[in-house]
């Protein structure tokens, strides 16, 4: 273990800059952190978490897949894939950092999204304990850690510096990469640090929290249940939760006519939009019931189902947080729990 | 896919002369669904049309493209020889690479690019160009006139003369309107009421021809072919059937205070009146405002002498509903009100009148039985002052006045002149004037007659002001030509007052959604091609309403009316323009924004049943656009927040298809 | 207040009147509160609740929920009355369908401002006479309700209800000097380079998630623009800076006239882009150019872009603005 | 004479019956206006809608106008009111996002005035090209 002293953290930045592009979470104009690549001067936002997630590195709102170039009746197809440059995240959280774990078993499975990969493979993910949780949190609910967080680096933020344990190769490399600024430590401060975090994390609201009764094989037990009419009454169909959501991983193929050619782009969909799957014969869930069920059906039952009981959520609480109307994972898996107990 | 021909036009040299119309046939041919593409040195020409068939033929053409002249020219002439070869017409565009190209740039290579670009963008338009069938609504074979004067007679008599039937509505008890108070005519100085009274007889014998005198029109609702009207049948309180117009209730009527209207107030007429004796219909009619036993429960003597106990004290204002398709507005004019131009003194003294109290105290039926008298002491006036344009051709600043010239002022001048110097020699007329304006038959030399024969002093000058002194009018003046003022102590002041429409104008354009200009005169559809025709289809216009004019211009359009109406309802069915708006009802919300902007009230809304999800049902508001209604201006499809109000021809995508080729 | 409420409600549940109740339903935290549809006495009990943290407008569920069997209850905020006048002159909702309690408001709290004060960790918190006492796994804080208070609500226009069947509580006013207009004036007097890059730096965090049009009273359109692909500017992502322009000055255009500033928009905004800023902008020019005008003040009113006057300045004529 | 001399685009967007017309005057009587001004017709100006001039922005465009009839001479009555309601309104909201306003423009001119016509194309295309490019409003993606 590895031990950065506060004062070096401005040199740390700069080093690693030196050899990557560097995101980290920066207080925007509104006061709300997001990741924004680092340049000197540029200082880390204190914020619990970002508003979105830090999946857009991997997984992007937009990205051109490929163009189509026209000259009167004359039509070229272009690969506009470029391959990523090196770059470095840090200050993911532990629920992010589970995010891509998850991303990875839709992206990085046969067939491979080689857009995806090319970035996941250029990427350092450095993730950061955290020490402050908010009541909106319950990534414990997924057997996530937030005092070790997963990722290439692992950070801890200390009294006076930041605790970094490499975990890859990668995160080796990097570490190594700015060996200077670095002295070794033992593991007794992190351990200190992680004790006083649970502690607060049991305190947390949604500590009791569990997947109990979820899950796997759920599926016919859930999909009818008489809950998801109350559930999705409010649900506005906008795409906040899905876009806030470093999980949600399903996106629309279009194409835009330039006027000169065609771009063909995929972008962030929504399961939640009324055109969500649409296809040619029509549309498979006409109600925004179906919709909202199809979210936290996928979440809860779906995704586990395919990938060996593990959940595609994260706990971050964003969609808590974000909701226009306050409809969240949370308050769906209490009521579908809740209704499997009077039944 | 469409298979589109490209025609480029030369127009002789007119466009080849600077766009290289080979490079552009070439350009042209190269863009995505054109099949084939050609130039051609007259497309419009009848071997032009042939090389068009030829191609829609052999090429199997779907959509064609012309660059040529501007389609205001020959889009009717394209589309209509791409629909002999069974393309429909609305599957040809125009790219306008004459008026918009050719004539205006020198340079040939910026012209020839232009040209390309426009070309583009027609192609892309009508990519997206969906065939169009003209809709047909059926005619209802009868015309409404609104007005009786000459102008509603006129029209109403041409048109029954041709076999249809015409209803006629008249606000006032009678026909015959402006021209029945008028003395003689200009400039053959005949008798008004001889010429008129024969066709107010004329109509009300006509059995095409329904009069609703003492009527107004309530509210009209529909479209060419197909109007509904509402009118409204003011009680006369005298049963029109029983009454003969024998007139022994006026006669007896104790009610003598009440000014004559048609008399333009000079005397009075009783409560009980004909409004004159040649009054079509002859019936008489109560006024309620001046009537004794309407106002206290007593008297009574008008029943109590009416032979056919005609008079009706209980009756009630009746609403009848007619079909028409057709509508002519003839709602005339009045004199502008002259008491707001109070230098000329016409609140301050009783001579100083009006012209058209003027013919009134000059003819044989009026208050003074034809003698020129002075209304104040009735004694006969030697000097007499006529001021012109008293609120015509004003500018900007003069809020009382109107913008316009009467048209009619001067002429009618020049002739009370004549007759007054023809009938009473020793008098001195004097008429200040901006300008003398006889343009028409005959006219000027009526005019030189009046001042080289009957010796009327024609003054180039303003008159500032009218004081009353001594029994006198002191007119004070200035003479432009000599440069002097002048100072003339008159015995009458005529005043030539501005005529402005009826003032029902206004309402009756917003009822009819006709529009009108600023000074409320209905506009023409077009000011010189389509001057009878309101732009609201099936809405005509006919005399002082569409602008000044004298009774010869004012019958001439008249007629000109009655023979555009007659070309409708001949017509079994009207052929629609397709090019109008429509309403997707799935996505149509019903708000109401698309409504509130149509000015032909052509939207309608209905509740209807739409499949929800899940095999449910759900009722929505949805609008509907009558086709035979709309215009096709398209002011619906940008109230439309969902885009469910398109314009065919003219669709949303069609119109972005010619931006994004425009700014390629 | 949400005694009486759930009184009134019970009772019109009771005799009939109606067989719904719009209303808001308590959450996991004292601020997540969702809107619910209560059918019982007993749900209305579990969970039914008014508080200051009660900010969602409800009018606009009344688009669907009017057209179902029966007669629903609905509370309604001085402001959401306005939403609820706007509908119903779009024919937007069924009014025979609805019976509306006014309630009242006196600015409702925005949790956001409280958690940029460093409270994190929330919950509870105790509303008792013009405080809030914050409970937190990191200890208890107490703030004053005024400090929490949403933007939005800091420029209220009315507090008067314009529609109502009954009112409980007591009746505001309408605050003709309410100062919403400041903020767009300071835009307004900076130079367009500056309003540029204001309007940029907002605009370019928009990530296109439809929340403000969603939740927006006005924005009922059956399918909107955005979202049809016949319409050629539909767009499921904010692509381009273009994108970004486009979608937001297009949607506040097509709420023009309508927009009964609400603040429902900028209060959803996940990114926190001041949406309010453009439709009030709209609703300045509006009172300017055409006469003062409120959307939804009055159901009959000609609306501003349904109408005209021939004396109307010119596009583009006057001013900076 | 500068190579590549900036040539603004520009869109006008021209009602049938009056300013199309005018248009065609002015070909009639040989008014020169720039040749970068390209003319849609379009029934009225009410049919233009606000979405149409962000698209021209949006392809590429450097300046839209709309031309109308005189308000009054509307051959719909009142289309043309309409249209200057709303674009007083989106031309106003263009500038509070530091849009330039000189970019777009609402003309009257009617089937008389091709001298008009003429003048004010040439004046309005001389305004844009003093702007020069649309960058303000400008998609990325349809740069060639």
């Amino acid at each position: 273990m590895k031990k950065l002293q506060k004062t070096q953290l401005q040199p740390f930045f700069a080093a690693l800059a030196a050899n990557a592009s560097l995101y980290l979470p920066v207080d925007n104009e509104v006061g709300k952190a997001e990741f924004k690549k680092w340049q000197d001067g540029v200082q880390m936002s204190t914020a619990l978490n970002t508003l979105r997630s830090a999946k857009d590195f991997f997984f992007p709102q937009t990205e051109n897949l490929m163009e189509f170039k026209m000259e009167g009746k004359r039509i070229d197809v272009i690969d506009t894939r470029e391959e990523c440059e090196d770059f470095v995240l840090f200050g993911v959280r532990a629920c992010d950092a589970a995010s891509f774990a998850i991303l990875d078993r839709v992206y990085l499975v046969d067939p491979v999204d080689t857009y995806y990969k090319n970035r996941r493979e250029h990427g350092t993910v450095v993730t950061l304990a955290c020490g402050r949780p908010a009541e909106t949190c319950f990534c414990g609910t997924f057997g996530i850690d937030a005092t070790d967080p997963a990722g290439d680096v692992t950070a801890w933020e200390l009294a006076d510096g930041y605790a970094l344990r490499a975990n890859t190769e990668k995160g080796e490399a990097l570490l190594a990469s700015v060996a200077a600024l670095l002295t070794d430590t033992d593991t007794a401060e992190v351990e200190a640090e992680q004790a006083r975090v649970r502690a607060i994390l049991a305190r947390l609201p949604l500590s009791g929290l569990t997947t109990e009764g979820l899950g796997e094989g759920m599926t016919k037990e859930f999909f009818a249940r008489p809950e998801w009419a109350a559930l999705s009454e409010a649900c506005l169909g906008c795409g906040t939760c899905t876009f806030v959501c470093p999980t949600c991983q399903c996106y629309d193929i279009r194409d835009f006519d330039t006027g000169h050619g065609i771009q063909r782009f995929r972008c962030w969909d929504s399961c939640m939009y009324s055109d969500f799957t649409k296809m040619a014969h029509g549309n498979p869930r006409t109600s925004q019931l179906e919709r909202f069920r199809q979210r936290f059906m996928h979440k809860l039952v779906y995704f586990p189902d395919n990938n060996d009981g593990i959940f595609g959520c994260v706990g971050c609480g964003r969609c808590l947080a974000r909701c226009p109307i306050s409809m969240n994972i949370v308050k769906v898996m209490k009521a579908l729990k809740k209704g499997g107990a009077e039944q | 896919m469409q298979r589109i021909g490209v025609f480029v036009c030369h127009c002789g040299t007119n466009i080849a002369g600077t766009v290289d119309v080979v490079a552009v046939a070439k350009a042209l041919g190269q863009e995505p669904g054109v099949v084939f593409s050609t130039e051609y040195q007259y497309m419009c020409s009848e071997s032009g049309q042939q090389l068009m068939r030829a191609a829609i033929r052999e090429h199997k053409l779907t959509g064609v493209v012309v660059c040529s002249c501007s389609p205001r020219m020959h889009e009717a002439t394209f589309r209509k020889a791409a629909a002999l070869e069974g393309v429909n017409p609305y599957m040809v565009e125009i790219a306008n690479i004459r008026e918009h190209v050719s004539w205006i740039h020198k340079d040939m290579a910026e012209a020839t690019e232009k040209a390309v670009i426009l070309g583009r963008a027609a192609i892309a338009k009508v990519h997206l160009n969906a065939p169009l069938q003209a809709g047909e609504s059926p005619v209802t074979k009868r015309a409404l006139v609104i007005g009786g004067g000459i102008a509603g007679i006129q029209t109403a008599l041409d048109i029954a003369e041709a076999g249809f039937e015409v209803d006629i509505v008249e606000k006032s008890p009678t026909i015959g309107g402006k021209m029945a108070q008028l003395d003689k005519t200009f400039p053959t100085l005949d008798c008004a009421a001889c010429i008129l009274t024969p066709k107010m007889v004329d109509a009300a014998q006509n059995e095409k021809i329904n009069i609703f005198a003492y009527s107004e029109l309530e509210s009209v609702k529909g479209y060419i072919g197909n109007f509904k009207a509402q009118i409204r049948r003011k009680a006369r309180f005298v049963d029109e059937t029983k009454c003969t117009g024998c007139g022994i209730c006026t006669e007896k009527c104790p009610q003598k205070k009440v000014p004559n209207e048609f008399n333009m107030g000079l005397d009075n007429r009783r409560a009980i009146y004909i409004p004159f004796a040649q009054a079509v219909p002859k019936v008489a009619t109560i006024d309620a405002n001046y009537c004794t036993m309407m106002k206290t429960g007593k008297c009574g003597i008008c029943s109590k002498v009416c032979g056919t106990g005609a008079i009706d004290y209980t009756q009630k204002d009746t609403v009848i509903e007619r079909e028409y398709g057709a509508i002519v507005v003839a709602t005339g004019f009045n004199p502008i009100d002259a008491k707001v131009y109070n230098e000329y003194g016409y609140m301050d003294s009783p001579d100083v009148v009006t012209s058209l109290e003027l013919e009134r105290l000059m003819n044989a039926a009026g208050p003074t039985n034809g003698t020129l008298l002075r209304p104040s002491d009735k004694t006969h006036p030697h000097t007499i002052v006529f001021v012109q344009c008293v609120g015509s051709r004003c500018d900007e600043t003069d809020e009382r006045g109107k913008p316009y010239c009467s048209k009619i002022c001067c002429m009618y001048t020049a002739k009370h002149a004549m007759l007054i110097r023809e009938k009473y020699p020793d008098t001195d007329v004097y008429v200040f004037y901006i300008d003398v304006r006889t343009p028409g038959k005959n006219f000027d030399e009526f005019y030189r007659r009046a001042v080289e024969q009957y010796g009327v002093h024609y003054i180039k000058g303003q008159v500032g002001k009218v004081v009353e002194q001594n029994g006198k009018l002191h007119v004070q003046a200035s003479d432009l030509l000599a440069n002097e003022q002048l100072h003339i102590d008159a015995d009458l002041v005529v005043l030539a007052t501005a005529i402005e429409p009826d003032k029902t104008a206004r309402s009756l354009g917003t009822m009819l959604t006709a529009s009108m200009d600023t000074n409320d005169f209905f506009t023409e559809a077009h000011p010189k091609l389509r001057p009878v025709e309101s732009p609201t289809a099936g809405i005509f216009l006919s005399g002082v309403c569409q602008g000044p004019k004298d009774i010869p211009e004012t019958v001439s359009q008249a007629s000109a009316c009655a023979a555009k109406v007659i070309g409708v309802l001949a017509k079994d069915k009207l052929t629609c323009n397709p090019c109008v708006a429509h309403s997707d009802e799935l996505l149509c919300n019903g708000c109401s924004s698309c409504e509130k902007v149509c000015p032909y009230g052509a939207i309608s809304y209905s509740d209807k049943e739409f499949r929800g999800p899940n095999r449910t049902t759900l009722i929505r508001r949805v609008a509907s656009v009558n086709p035979a209604v709309c215009q096709g201006c398209g002011a619906c499809t940008v109230a439309c927040p969902s885009g469910a109000m398109d314009l065919k021809g003219f669709s949303n995508k069609q119109i972005m298809a010619e931006v994004d080729a425009i700014c390629k | 207040m949400q005694a009486m409420m759930e009184k009134r409600a019970k009772e019109l549940l009771a005799d009939g009147t109606v067989n719904r109740v719009l209303g808001w339903s308590a959450g996991e935290f004292p601020y997540d509160i969702t809107p619910a549809v209560f059918e019982t006495a007993k749900e209305l009990e579990d969970a039914f609740v008014y508080n200051d943290f009660c900010a969602a407008n409800l009018s606009k569920y009344l688009v669907k929920e009017s057209r179902k069997e029966g007669k629903i209850l609905v509370f309604l905020k001085p402001c959401d009355t306005y939403s609820f006048n706007q509908l119903l002159a779009e024919h937007r909702i069924l009014r025979e369908n609805i019976y509306v309690i006014g309630v009242p408001c006196y600015g409702k709290a925005d949790v956001e401002k409280l958690k940029a004060m460093g409270i994190e960790g929330i919950t509870g918190i105790v509303m008792q006479n013009g405080t809030y006492t914050v409970e937190t796994v990191y200890g208890d804080q107490t703030v004053k309700a005024a400090d929490a208070m949403a933007e939005r609500c800091l420029s209220c226009k009315s507090k008067k209800h314009v529609v109502y069947d009954e009112l409980l509580g007591d009746e505001g006013e309408v605050d003709a000097d309410c100062n919403r207009f400041d903020m767009v004036e300071k835009l307004e007097a900076m130079t367009p380079d500056e309003r540029f890059a204001f309007w940029r730096g907002e605009l370019s965090r928009c990530i296109r998630c439809n929340a403000c049009r969603n939740v927006c009273p006005a924005c009922t359109c059956e399918q909107c623009v955005f979202d049809n692909p016949n319409s050629g500017v539909s767009q499921k992502a904010a692509v381009t800076s273009f994108e970004e322009n486009l979608f937001h000055i297009i949607r506040a255009f097509h709420v023009a006239g309508r927009c009964t500033d609400c603040g429902e928009c900028s209060r959803v905004c996940p990114q926190h882009i001041p949406l309010h800023l453009l439709n009030r902008k709209f609703i300045k020019d509006i009172n300017e150019f055409y006469g003062d005008y409120q959307a939804g003040a009055d159901p009959e009113a000609k609306p501003p872009l349904g109408t005209y006057d021939k004396a109307d300045r010119e596009a583009g004529e006057g001013g900076r603005h | 004479m500068q190579v590549n001399e900036y040539k603004p685009k520009i869109v006008a967007f021209c009602c049938n019956w009056c300013s199309y017309a005018g248009a065609d005057g002015a070909g009639s009587a040989r008014l020169a206006y720039p040749a970068e001004v390209k003319i849609i017709r379009v029934p009225c100006s009410c049919r233009v809608n606000p979405m149409f001039i962000l698209r021209a922005f949006q392809r590429g465009a450097d300046g839209v106008i709309i031309a109308g009839c005189h308000p009054g001479d509307c051959h719909y009555t009142s289309g043309n009111y309409f249209t200057r309601r709303r674009m007083a309104l989106l031309f106003s909201m263009l500038d509070y996002l530091g849009i330039e306003r000189e970019r777009t423009r609402v003309e009257w001119i009617s089937a008389a005035e091709g001298a008009k016509f003429s003048k004010t194309m040439s004046e309005f295309a001389a305004t844009v090209a003093s702007l020069g490019e649309n960058k303000r409003l400008e998609d990325l993606r349809c740069k060639q």
